[in-house]
């Protein structure tokens, strides 16, 4: 993590306030399911989880939780007063479908058009997995990313074209990164607001294309 | 904080504009949901193209839309049934056209539109007049022919139970194309007998998930077609 | 009717005979009907009903039943212990995916290829309407037709061709008409049993095309 | 007199003979019908097809069977999961192919085999290498994927309550993928927590209809993939 920044806290509560009122919403693993802590007060979102939960809540504190009562990415979770339980059909068929409003990922790149690459690095040992990812990104209305700028190495993920395997392409309408929120425009990347303590040249240089200033100096 | 209940079937329907492509739920009278259609009819929208397994019986609900002559194009399957005369006559007069589509063609393309899936391949109607002039294609040694999912700006149907999310149970052969309409309508307006508070319905048994509906009236003691048509009433 | 050959009662009693214990069935609206009220002792058949449910039953004598719980013939009717409502979706993945083993139907025609004719008549002032017949012919595992073995006027309604617009080629196994048991084998139509007091000239006389005698004399 | 009962795994999957597609439920553990899993690596067939989304984890059920080299191709959406070795290891020594499909193509060709729909059209993998040999196709200016139905000659899956006829409900997200694959199956095999008599499960409720299933095995209080995983247990 960078020493300046926003803390993946503050990305994740960065990007909840972004979201409407009333959404169905699907959060990827990481970063993203953090958004459900930081939901401004007054606004309830429903939360989708592609194994057939409508109304997935997290575990209360504590509780051990049920086997068969899990999210996506496998882990134990509660669901609301009012949830609904069906089969994968049924929830491809809102996500396919486009009845999910919003869906928060994690991203190894993104690229200036929006391509999204979040599910294979290429390598070519490695074991090919895509899981949902596909998807959420063809299917869903609004397609958001959470990520560190760049990776641990100091590599930008945020890119003229990827060079890892596509999730798809042209999806991703906006990113919330430690240092900025960043709107894929039709001219490119295109700054939303910086992190405190950030300046535009500070971003940009950590950006591996042109980043618009759609903030002003 | 979720609640997408509104006052009344008029207040559902009051945006539909001239032109909208509406799916009606129901199967004959099971299911027809017949106060948001009165609702639309006093609303007055025109040149609708409805979809329906059928085109209504006696003089109200679908059939008194069409009378009305509201309905530019009929998508269904069974255009005739017992007290239906509204739609013979005036398709007779070239007042209203007719998409003829098999019923599990139908139910399939318009789980289809909701699915997000824009088209595939059945083997229904091949060799027959209904596939005329359609895609066809070879898999595995049999002919298919190809149809396009289905989709509508409004689908207004009704349901047993309902609760504030828009989670719905049917009541049994009265569930038919609901639940497929609800997810290929735009803005999905349902009827339901009754309104249950949140957790009131069990989400092993949910039909309809709430993702899928936008407007929940209730309507308790609904009327039922054939209880009108006997009373020889006729909408509006 | 014809004064000689195998009442509709007893035309339906016939076809139910050839259904295996255990069955799945949809039965068209008719003399199909009439199946249900026949099947021998000691079989338990499982009725669909295409506008969604499985297990249906007849109303009770005397009963006046619901609105909305009605059959595709939109006639009221109950519900066996263990049956299960479905929507239409499900209801014609049924169909379609090869569930049901067999499907009863009426015919206007049947040629001896199988082709069935059994929607419409072609008459260019009535209105078209199809219903479910064509999803049941292409998906349903065995198709045979009940009729009458030619209409009121005496015209045949087992043909070489059909001339009204067929509801699906080549898709009619057996045929039980008030004088045979005919089924469509790869040399055409051949009788499997005659109705008391018919020979096989007499039910090939009023065939409109050639009539395999497989019975024997 | 219906009565899809049968005694025990070993009974319910004795027929599955070597070279079987066959349909696994399950999403993780949720689902995964470890019992008839474990009654089919008794039984020895070998070179098997296994669709499930993910490869089991440790080494029991699905990793499992897996393991002792039973299963020559896998479909699944994601063959990476914790505590999943035994694939990885194989798979890496090229003992069992791999075809990777999208977690909601999946599904779809999974219903779409059970429903008669010999192919379709998605939008998801358009662009990535997933779609690379694929017939491609534009509607109404976007580009889709053609995709076919998939189907199997037997189908394994876990339930909480079914009755003899085989009607089923399931239990919270251990649902998944296994009403489709029931639908999907030549010949499908059901284990159930329990088993209620004809009339014991809401028809309005019944999430899979008995037509889809063919045997029904009572398995009261199955085990749970991730106990066994913990107790460090490597079946058989």
């Amino acid at each position: 993590m960078t020493a300046i920044g926003w803390t993946r806290d503050e990305m994740a509560e960065r990007a909840a306030r972004d979201i409407p009122d009333g959404s169905y919403v699907n959060l990827g693993i990481g970063i993203p399911e953090l958004v459900a802590s930081h939901v401004p007060e007054g606004r309830q979102l429903i939360y989708h989880t592609e194994n057939g939960l409508l109304g997935m809540e997290s575990l209360p504190e504590g509780a051990e939780g049920e086997p068969e009562l899990i999210n996506a990415g496998k882990k134990r979770v509660a669901a609301m007063r009012g949830a609904a339980y069906f089969h994968h059909a049924d929830s491809f068929a809102m996500i396919r479908g486009g009845h999910l409003d919003l869906c928060v990922l994690g991203a190894l790149q993104v690229s200036e058009k929006g391509d999204l690459a979040n599910w294979s690095t290429g390598a070519p040992d490695a074991i090919p997995a895509v899981g949902g990812a596909m998807d959420l990104v063809a299917g869903v209305k609004r397609i958001v990313v959470i990520t560190q700028h760049t990776t641990r190495d100091g590599e930008p993920k945020l890119v003229t074209e990827c060079t890892y395997p596509l999730t798809a392409p042209g999806v991703v309408d906006r990113i919330y990164t430690d240092l900025a929120v960043i709107d894929v425009s039709d001219e490119g990347f295109k700054t939303v607001e910086l992190a405190p303590g950030v300046d535009h040249a500070y971003v940009a240089e950590r950006t591996g294309t042109h980043l618009i200033n759609g903030i002003g100096p | 904080m979720i609640d997408k209940r509104v006052a009344s079937p008029a207040e559902a329907v009051a945006d539909i504009p001239d032109g909208a492509t509406v799916m009606i739920g129901g199967f004959g009278e099971a299911g027809s949901p017949i106060e948001l259609i009165h609702a639309l009819i006093d609303q007055g929208a025109r040149n609708l193209t409805v979809v329906n397994n059928n085109t209504g019986s006696g003089e109200v609900g679908l059939a008194a839309l069409i009378k009305a002559e509201r309905v530019s194009r009929m998508i269904c399957s069974y255009p005739r049934t017992a007290n239906s005369t509204v739609f013979p006559e005036l398709y007779g007069a070239g007042k209203v056209e007719l998409d003829l589509v098999p019923q599990g063609t139908l139910a399939e393309r318009i789980r289809a539109g909701g699915a997000g899936i824009p088209g595939f391949y059945t083997p229904t109607s091949v060799g027959t007049p209904l596939a005329e002039g359609k895609e066809h294609r070879d898999f595995d040694g049999r002919e298919y022919v190809f149809e396009r999912g289905l989709v509508a700006d409004f689908t207004l149907i009704k349901c047993r139970t309902a609760d504030p999310y828009g989670n719905l149970l049917f009541n049994k052969t009265a569930r038919n194309f609901s639940p497929l309409m609800a997810m290929a309508g735009e803005v999905t307006i349902v009827q339901a007998d009754e309104v249950v508070t949140a957790g009131g319905i069990d989400p092993e048994c949910v039909v309809t998930p709430g993702i899928f509906v936008d407007r929940v009236v209730e309507v308790a003691n609904p009327q039922q077609e054939s209880d009108l048509v006997r009373r020889g009433v006729s909408y509006p």
